[in-house]
């Protein structure tokens, strides 16, 4: 067994032995340990290094809140973490652990030079320097600042492990399985009433896990623990573990992280390494007990000097005896315990020393009963030792004067400055705080939730104490869901209930500009940081914390929040109310990235939005684009193929055979009822009375500012139904707002929209073979010019499939959207495929439809516009109806500015040197200005893998309408291209080749 | 990779102790609206239509849920759907609605096992207890609009979009597989 | 007031630091100011300085009703950036990026500008057009702003990753390298050291119930928590309250106040050297000199003053950011926060006068406010003093809204097909 | 996330079933071509932006998919009411009486 394992004490299983690494060396602990338990009880407190003045430090606590053993944590490849805390992580066989901030080593660190320029080191110095000369902070200063900060280093591998989600809903929650959340628990457990009791330990307990000398019920607090904790499970009780209440959110939901993994040698299968919980709860109560305070003096960070609450844990709950010759420093009566339980487990402790002169008679006559010497009325005022704690220096205070120094020898100094309510999740409530000047401390007010605060958290000490009240709070949820609590009274023996007092920095003897009296012991920040920060202006709490850094390490002021607050306000002269408290943030504690993202990872980042010919184009080879949601064929490239070169081949084969091509995403919208027309009358800037049932239009859908949104081929199927259909990114919007319309503003209207995108598959097939090819499978209308000419559209069969056939064009050559049932769509799509063959049919994707439909000026909302475009602008004004008595947009689009000469205007632009320009370079009328240039538009499509002479492109061009002819200039960063405005059709503008 | 769609056979996808997923046959599915008298809409659908959202009818093979005050969905045999859009379209002239034709835009997933229920937890962040047996709801699932039928305390239909069918099923499935691990 | 050098430091740190002395004092409201400004933020106290030390008008006072910064500027993510599209918004935020060049010499107070270069990155097609012509009308402004390859991207920060089956996959960036980051809460100090040394008072803890105008309809004063305050020129520049604050003078803004959340990781020894953005997956990350991660999350879509913000939106930008940078994803949160933002329907700020004679407004930052302090504060100042706007804010009136002259920043990233 | 009560489905549901549609209560003009360009950017743009009870429309997106309104305090994020759409807006008093 370890030097420092007391046999018969703790929870940890010896007969279980663990073997880990630190620092590459290994070390041996015991089942149930953490590594700060392990490494103490083999003798080892120095566990890291702080991070300013690279100070040695050993772990200052047992628990979640602990500020300086952090260490890198490793479990093979990929699977590192940074900072994790060494009293929280346990141990398992193969855990490899290192410290960090160091530089050769641990015990030997060169950046502890930092400690001794500590006077250079003040809270803001770096406001105050590193300016001069200018160009040194970027080259010197801040590389230097940067390498000396940051604690561990980052992760450099993928991480490897899966992680969750779920959500929970439940009655009642409790933050907290010490006494309070059990007697909570037990009161609400009532029948018809979801119960939840979380903790962040590997086991349920809390302070009874520390404190095994009280009886409950006539039982050792173990057994009850025990008992109870199987009765709770009986009622239904869900008991979750290695769970922290990380965040309260609005209307009690509460986000949990439950850690699945960490603790386990090995790791199961289809296991999560952690799971979010968002537990949405009627009521919650908080029960998650209090933090202890370090004392603040000079010398209190040295390895060894620990919180006594911390080192009766280390002996109750892991069997370890932090030190064998401790002595204690306390203002508060649960240190003397502290003393009682180590001496009584076979520590010689050296001496209790307290502040105060006042100490309860029973305390001091159990201390004398064990042969401690008690020294009260004394302060601390320095310690001694390198790498841990050798010696404390005390001195008597009398009527506020130091006396003389007295060194007392140790191996561990045990502070206690008394308790402080664990208020986080509290305060992310926004709930209102009050401040207790008998205490020196915040307790809760009131909340806007329903939650309640109960034992500890609210400053009721003793387990008696918490007990009563979290079964009072118990009942008292259940009362307010309607329910009758379950009345619960507990009988305590040898419970520990207790006062003390508070302080700022203790008195010393010494100069107060030589005392490094750590505050936050993580950023180093000091109690002489904090009264310069208040001398130099800082007023607030706020201030005085982003100053100094203190409460922001990564135990967020855990430790330091009080001491820090106590301290400004005496260098203020104020009380601390006025001072503020500064806002508890979420998480509680730090919480790893991966259980956040949960499921959403890699390929489930977000969905991907596949058609149902998606894995015919994938089979193919095709190259795909995320498009919004979707995943769209992008090109499809025989071998040896690039994107030019297949975009180029695909073009050519449509305009001169046919081409194939899956329309299924763009968005589908069925418009129906007797007042469906009316409807888009109002919706769409085209007029739709007049249009036939079987006959299809442009539609151009404006915002009522008169910009464009969106567009879209629209059929009416039959007098009272519209097949609307949208761009792929618009679908969901323009639903959206055509619904805001309708519900809103125009409930008068008897019509009803149905989504239909995923309804159909929709296939597109164009080129001048394009009728040949699909007239024979059609039944129902024969595709002649006569029959069904373009802007068509019919309710038919097509290859046996019921169909909505649609005679449109995005490419100026004959043109067909095939709609199908989209579980029928790859069926089509195959027979059109093989029927196809004899004409050489070829599959094409979305650069293709790009390129082919600019060469015909087909504008793409998103791309040709931006948000900032008129249908003058897009020279679409042919689509407004002008004797409409109004439209969405109609309105906007007479506004000043969108009525101004000069707007920018799409225009066709042709190359001199023949050469394609890039999709948004700038133009200018002037190539020779200085910059800056006066821009006047930009480059919206731009290609020269298409079936034209030359390479076109597409522009806005301020007043582009009015310049047809006249040259413009693109300043590339190597030359300036001249290019000629011409109208915005490449190909056939007689349209000659839509006929069939 | 995940598994297309089209990869998808009726039957059970994926099962462990906890919890199994399975695809759903095809069936016709219609979105019916519609306000005021419904009882001709109701005679020729030969079902009532629920008023309360969330509510769920049948008759036969035909299957209604409501989804919003003027709004549900129809689910029946494929062979019905003629013979449904023609009777509707016999009362429009008198009783304007809209039935249109979602057939294709859906499929489902059958839900079960010991913790079926709680696998829905996964993605769905509405309280399942509040839909009762027998009942139905449209809500999100992991980010999709879908459509919960609960058929027991933990037998569920969800219909979703089709495009939404391969990502929804991954984490059915890790979730299956995830709930079946804790089980051992 | 002392100078800040190492020399003071030193001799400072000789004497146990006890002789310096306070960098603003807390002043109380005088009975009459020449301009009172409402909201000691970046932009107030930088306007409050500015006014003094470029136009000779020290009876100012800053009146907040917190804490100084303790609103937007002690709140953001610290990006500092000019490759804005419009011209308008490129010579606002490159004046702004001028004078953080030198503000820590302009102040003297080391404002620690990191000029570590700001990568945004391109995930769709769709964002290399938009991109592109961003980097085109840089150029031509004089504006530096680059294109990078995925390759280039990488070599520039290593973190990210350019695998190309990612769900979104990177297809390039758009690089400035004169972008950077700042230390927030100095800026504000920085500014009110400077203010305060020239006369400036600055009012903290004193709420401003309305503001007070004449009965020619001019501007009067403000009434505030401890009473009337006469000033001949308002100007209003408080982030999330503007709305309230102006409405007490009959003026309406077309903004809407939204929650916007931040965190940041646990600190970590230097890993990522520059800034990224990804506006399609919403990862917005830079290093802090501390070593934290400093990323930025979305607005909630509900008007809300709460500075409280949801858990679904945290859950997508970590996702977010384990998708750009997965080495990541086994860091840890340590902190995140909310702060509100003020937005206009074209995502440019209004900086100017008001339908109000001698009432000045400065709103409607949305989540880019921070990057604008100095140039913001510096011709808002410039429009105070001469009443009409510097050329450099002259587009950026409240009146674009009924004319429909917008400067669209939100449009032009505008996504379809 | 907020919880929010849809008073068509007459359930209290997540917010991720909702989507947000800000202020309430402004009507679009009924005659949009004689409003003048003042009244047509205050209908467009011009927000009061409450800091307190702010009347707002809400749609259910992923439930029942319509609009309705809601008070709701955006200091506290606390609704107030909802209500359907067309039904009068409800007064201001009777609701923050019920607060206290």
């Amino acid at each position: 067994m370890s030097q420092y394992r007391v046999s018969g004490r703790g929870r940890v299983d010896t007969a279980r032995p663990v073997t880990f690494t630190f620092d590459g060396k290994s070390y041996r602990g015991a089942q149930g340990d953490t590594v700060a338990s392990a490494l103490l009880a083999n003798g080892v407190h120095l566990m890291g290094r702080s991070f300013k003045y690279h100070r040695p430090r050993g772990a200052i606590a047992a628990g979640s809140e602990e500020p300086n053993a952090l260490i890198g944590t490793r479990r093979g490849s990929g699977r590192f973490e940074p900072n994790t805390r060494a009293t929280v992580q346990e141990i398992w066989d193969g855990l490899e652990t290192n410290s960090q901030n160091k530089f050769p080593s641990l015990k030997f660190d060169v950046g502890a030079v930092n400690d001794a320029a500590y006077m250079l080191f003040s809270a803001g110095f770096y406001y105050k320097t590193f300016m001069w000369p200018r160009s040194f902070w970027d080259k010197v200063y801040e590389p230097f600042i940067r390498a000396a900060a940051g604690l561990g280093v980052s992760p450099i591998e993928e991480d490897p492990d899966t992680y969750a989600s779920r959500n929970l809903h439940c009655d009642v929650l409790i933050v907290g399985a010490g006494p309070t959340g059990l007697a909570a628990a037990r009161a609400a457990a009532v029948e018809g009433l979801r119960v939840v009791l979380v903790d962040e330990n590997p086991e349920a307990g809390g302070t009874l896990l520390s404190e095994p000398q009280a009886r409950i019920d006539g039982k050792a607090a173990w057994d009850w623990l025990a008992a109870e904790l199987e009765a709770l499970k009986a009622l239904g009780v869900k008991i979750m573990t290695r769970t922290t209440a990380i965040a309260y959110y609005h209307q009690n939901m509460i986000g949990l992280v439950e850690k699945l993994t960490d603790h386990l040698p090995k790791l199961p299968a289809d296991t999560p390494r952690e799971r979010l919980w968002r537990v949405r709860s009627k009521q919650v109560v908080l029960a998650q007990g209090a933090l202890e305070k370090p004392l603040v003096f000079h010398g209190n960070d040295r390895p060894g000097v620990m919180l006594a609450g911390s080192a009766q844990t280390f002996l109750n709950r892991y069997g370890v005896l932090v030190g064998k010759r401790p002595v204690i420093l306390t203002s508060h009566d649960s240190a003397w315990y502290a003393a009682f339980d180590l001496q009584d487990a076979g520590a010689k402790v050296q001496a209790i020393v307290d502040t105060r002169a006042d100490v309860d008679a029973l305390l001091q006559s159990e201390a004398r009963a064990r042969g401690i010497a008690v020294k009260l009325s004394h302060t601390a005022t320095a310690t001694s030792g390198r790498l841990r704690v050798s010696s404390l220096r005390i001195n008597p205070v009398a009527g506020g004067t130091v006396g003389a120094a007295q060194d007392i020898r140790c191996d561990a100094v045990l502070m206690s400055g008394g308790w402080t309510p664990s208020l986080h999740l509290f305060s992310h409530t926004k709930g209102s705080l009050t401040w207790d000047d008998d205490r020196t401390t915040f307790l809760p007010e009131k909340t806007p939730e329903d939650c309640v605060i109960a034992g500890a958290s609210r400053g009721l000490w003793g387990i008696g104490a918490a007990l009563a009240d979290g079964a009072e709070k118990g009942r008292a949820v259940a009362e307010a869901l309607g329910k009758t609590g379950a009345q619960v009274a507990y009988a305590i023996e040898a419970d520990r209930p207790g006062t003390g007092v508070s302080h700022k920095e203790l008195p010393t003897d010494l100069s107060a500009g030589k005392a490094k009296a750590f505050v936050d012991f993580q950023n180093d920040v000091t109690a002489k940081d904090l009264r310069l920060a208040v001398r130099e202006g800082m007023r607030s709490i706020e201030h005085v914390k982003r100053y100094t850094t203190n409460g922001m390490a990564t135990d967020q002021g855990k430790m330091s929040n009080i001491n820090g607050l106590n301290i400004a306000s005496d260098a203020l002269g104020k009380k601390q109310p006025q001072v503020g408290l500064t806002t508890f943030r979420p998480p509680y504690t730090p919480t790893s990235f991966g259980a956040f993202a949960g499921y959403h990872r890699g390929e489930h980042f977000e969905v991907t939005r596949k058609t149902n010919i998606d894995s015919w184009a994938e089979a193919k080879g095709a190259v795909f684009e995320p498009v919004g949601q979707w995943r769209r064929a992008r090109y499809f490239p025989k071998p040896g193929e690039d994107m030019d070169t297949a975009v180029r081949r695909e073009c050519a084969a449509t305009r001169a055979s046919v081409g194939i091509f899956d329309a299924s995403t763009l968005g589908k919208i069925e418009v129906v009822g007797p007042d469906a027309v009316e409807f888009m009358n109002r919706m769409y800037t085209n007029p739709w009375t007049k249009l036939a049932p079987g006959r299809c239009r442009y539609g151009l859908l404006l915002g009522d500012d008169g910009y464009i949104r969106d567009d879209g081929v629209i059929g009416r199927m039959t007098e009272d139904r519209f097949h609307v259909t949208t761009t792929t990114g618009g679908a969901a919007r323009v639903l959206n707002m055509m619904e805001d319309y309708l519900q809103t503003e125009w409930s008068d209207l008897n019509v009803w929209l149905t989504s239909t995108t995923e309804h159909w598959s929709t296939v597109a097939l164009n080129g001048p073979n394009a009728a040949k090819l699909l007239a024979p499978f059609v039944e129902g209308v024969e595709l002649t010019e006569e029959a069904f000419p373009h802007m068509s559209c019919v309710e038919c069969t097509v290859a046996g499939m019921p169909a909505r056939l649609f005679r449109v064009s995005f490419t100026g050559e004959i043109g067909f959207e095939v709609n199908v049932p989209a579980h029928l769509g790859q069926k089509l799509w195959d027979i059109l495929w093989e029927a196809g063959q004899q004409y050489g049919i070829t599959a094409y994707g979305t650069e293709t439809m790009h390129v082919l439909r600019a060469e015909k000026g087909y504008i793409i909302v998103g791309q040709d516009t931006d948000g900032t475009v008129t249908p003058y602008d897009a020279g679409m004004g042919w689509a407004v109806g002008k004797k409409k008595p109004d439209f969405v947009g109609m309105r906007g689009l007479a506004r000043p500015d969108l009525q101004a000469k000069n707007r920018k205007q799409l225009v066709g632009l042709l190359t001199e040197d023949g050469s394609k320009l890039e999709e948004g370079a700038q133009i200018v009328f002037d190539p020779k200005q200085a910059i800056p240039m006066t821009m006047v538009g930009h480059v919206t499509s731009s290609y020269d893998v298409g079936t034209t002479d030359q390479p076109i492109a597409l522009a806005l061009v301020e007043g582009g309408h009015g310049k047809m002819g006249e040259t413009v200039y693109i300043p590339m960063p190597d030359r300036t291209i001249a290019a000629k405005i011409t109208a915005t059709v490449f190909v056939d503008p007689e349209n000659t080749r839509l006929k069939i | 990779m995940t598994a297309p769609i089209s990869s998808f056979m009726p039957g059970v996808l994926t099962a462990s102790a906890a919890a199994r997923v399975g695809f759903a046959h095809r069936c016709a599915r219609f979105s019916l609206r519609a306000r005021g008298d419904l009882a001709p809409l109701e005679a020729a659908l030969g079902l009532s239509l629920p008023d309360r959202i969330g509510q769920r009818t049948s008759a036969g093979e035909r299957e209604v849920l409501c989804l919003g005050p003027d709004e549900w969905v129809l689910h029946a045999p494929e062979s019905d759907a003629t013979a449904i859009t023609a009777a509707c379209a016999g009362v429009y002239a008198d009783h304007p609605h809209s039935l249109v034709d979602i057939s294709g835009r859906e499929v489902s997933f059958v839900i079960d096992g010991p913790r079926g229920a709680e696998l829905l937890t996964l993605g769905c962040a509405r309280d399942l207890d509040t839909i009762a047996v027998g009942e139905g709801r449209r809500t999100l699932f992991d980010g999709a609009t879908v459509i919960l039928w609960r058929d027991a305390d933990n037998n569920f239909r969800l219909d979703c979009w089709t495009s939404f069918a391969t990502h929804l099923f991954h984490l059915l499935d890790t979730g299956v597989r995830e709930l079946g691990a804790e089980n051992h | 007031m002392t100078r800040f050098n190492a020399f003071n430091l030193l001799k400072n740190a000789m004497s146990g630091h006890k002789n310096w002395t306070e960098q603003w004092p807390d002043s109380q409201p005088k009975s009459e100011y020449d301009v009172v400004i409402v909201g000691a933020g970046g932009h107030g106290l930088g306007a409050a300085y500015y006014l003094a030390s470029q136009h000779g008008i020290t009876n100012v006072a800053v009146i907040d009703k917190g804490w100084l910064g303790g609103g937007n500027t002690g709140r953001n993510t610290t990006i500092i950036r000019s490759n804005y599209l419009y011209d308008e918004s490129q010579r606002l935020f490159d004046h702004s990026v001028d004078l953080w060049q030198g503000l820590s010499q302009e102040l003297n107070y080391n404002v620690m500008y990191s000029n570590r270069g700001c990568l945004m990155l391109a995930h769709t097609v769709h964002d290399v057009q938009s991109f592109k012509r961003h980097v085109h009308a840089n150029r031509l402004n004089g504006v530096d702003n680059r294109w990078l390859t995925p390759e280039e991207c990488k070599e520039y920060c290593p973190p990210i990753n350019i695998a190309k089956d990612a769900r979104y996959p990177v297809m390039g960036g758009a690089l400035q390298e004169r972008a950077g980051t700042a230390r927030h809460d100095a800026v504000a100090w920085g500014y009110a050291r400077g203010a305060a040394a020239r006369g400036v008072d600055i009012i903290q803890n004193c709420a401003v119930i309305a503001i007070r105008r004449n009965a020619d309809g001019s501007v009067a004063g403000v009434d505030t928590e401890k009473g009337f305050i006469k000033a001949k020129k308002v100007a209003v520049s408080a982030s999330g309250h503007n709305s309230m604050v102006m409405a007490t003078a009959g003026v309406r803004l077309p903004l809407e106040s939204m929650p916007l959340q931040a965190l940041v990781s646990e600190p970590v020894k230097p890993i990522f050297p520059c800034v990224v953005m990804s506006n399609a997956v919403h990862a917005y990350c830079s290093q802090s000199d501390k070593g934290e991660l400093v990323i930025g999350s979305g607005t909630d879509q509900y008007v809300s003053y709460s500075q409280r913000g949801g858990l679904p939106l945290i859950e997508h930008t970590i996702a977010a950011i384990s998708e750009v940078f997965p080495i990541f994803n086994r860091m840890r949160m340590l902190r995140k926060w909310g702060g509100i933002t003020d937005n206009t329907p074209d995502r440019s700020p209004i900086i100017g006068k008001t339908p109000v004679p001698n009432l000045y407004i400065n709103c409607g930052w949305g989540t880019g406010g921070f990057k604008a302090t100095p140039g913001s504060a510096h011709v808002f100042a410039h429009t105070i003093a001469k009443d009409e706007p510097h050329p450099i804010n002259a587009p950026f009136t409240l009146d674009r809204f009924r004319t429909g002259r917008l400067i669209d920043e939100a449009a032009a990233a505008a996504v379809a097909h | 996330m907020l919880l929010i009560h849809c008073p068509y489905c007459n359930e209290t549901l997540p917010e991720v079933e909702f989507a947000y549609a800000s202020e309430a209560h402004i009507a679009r003009p009924t005659r949009p071509s004689e409003t003048t360009d003042e009244d047509w950017a205050e209908f467009l743009f011009m927000r009061s932006n409450v800091k307190g009870p702010l009347y707002e429309r809400w749609r259910h997106v992923h439930g029942c998919g319509r609009f309705f309104n809601a008070v709701r305090d955006t200091v506290t994020d606390k609704f107030l009411t909802t209500y359907k759409a067309g039904e009068p807006r409800p007064d201001l008093s009777s609701l923050t009486e019920g607060l206290k």
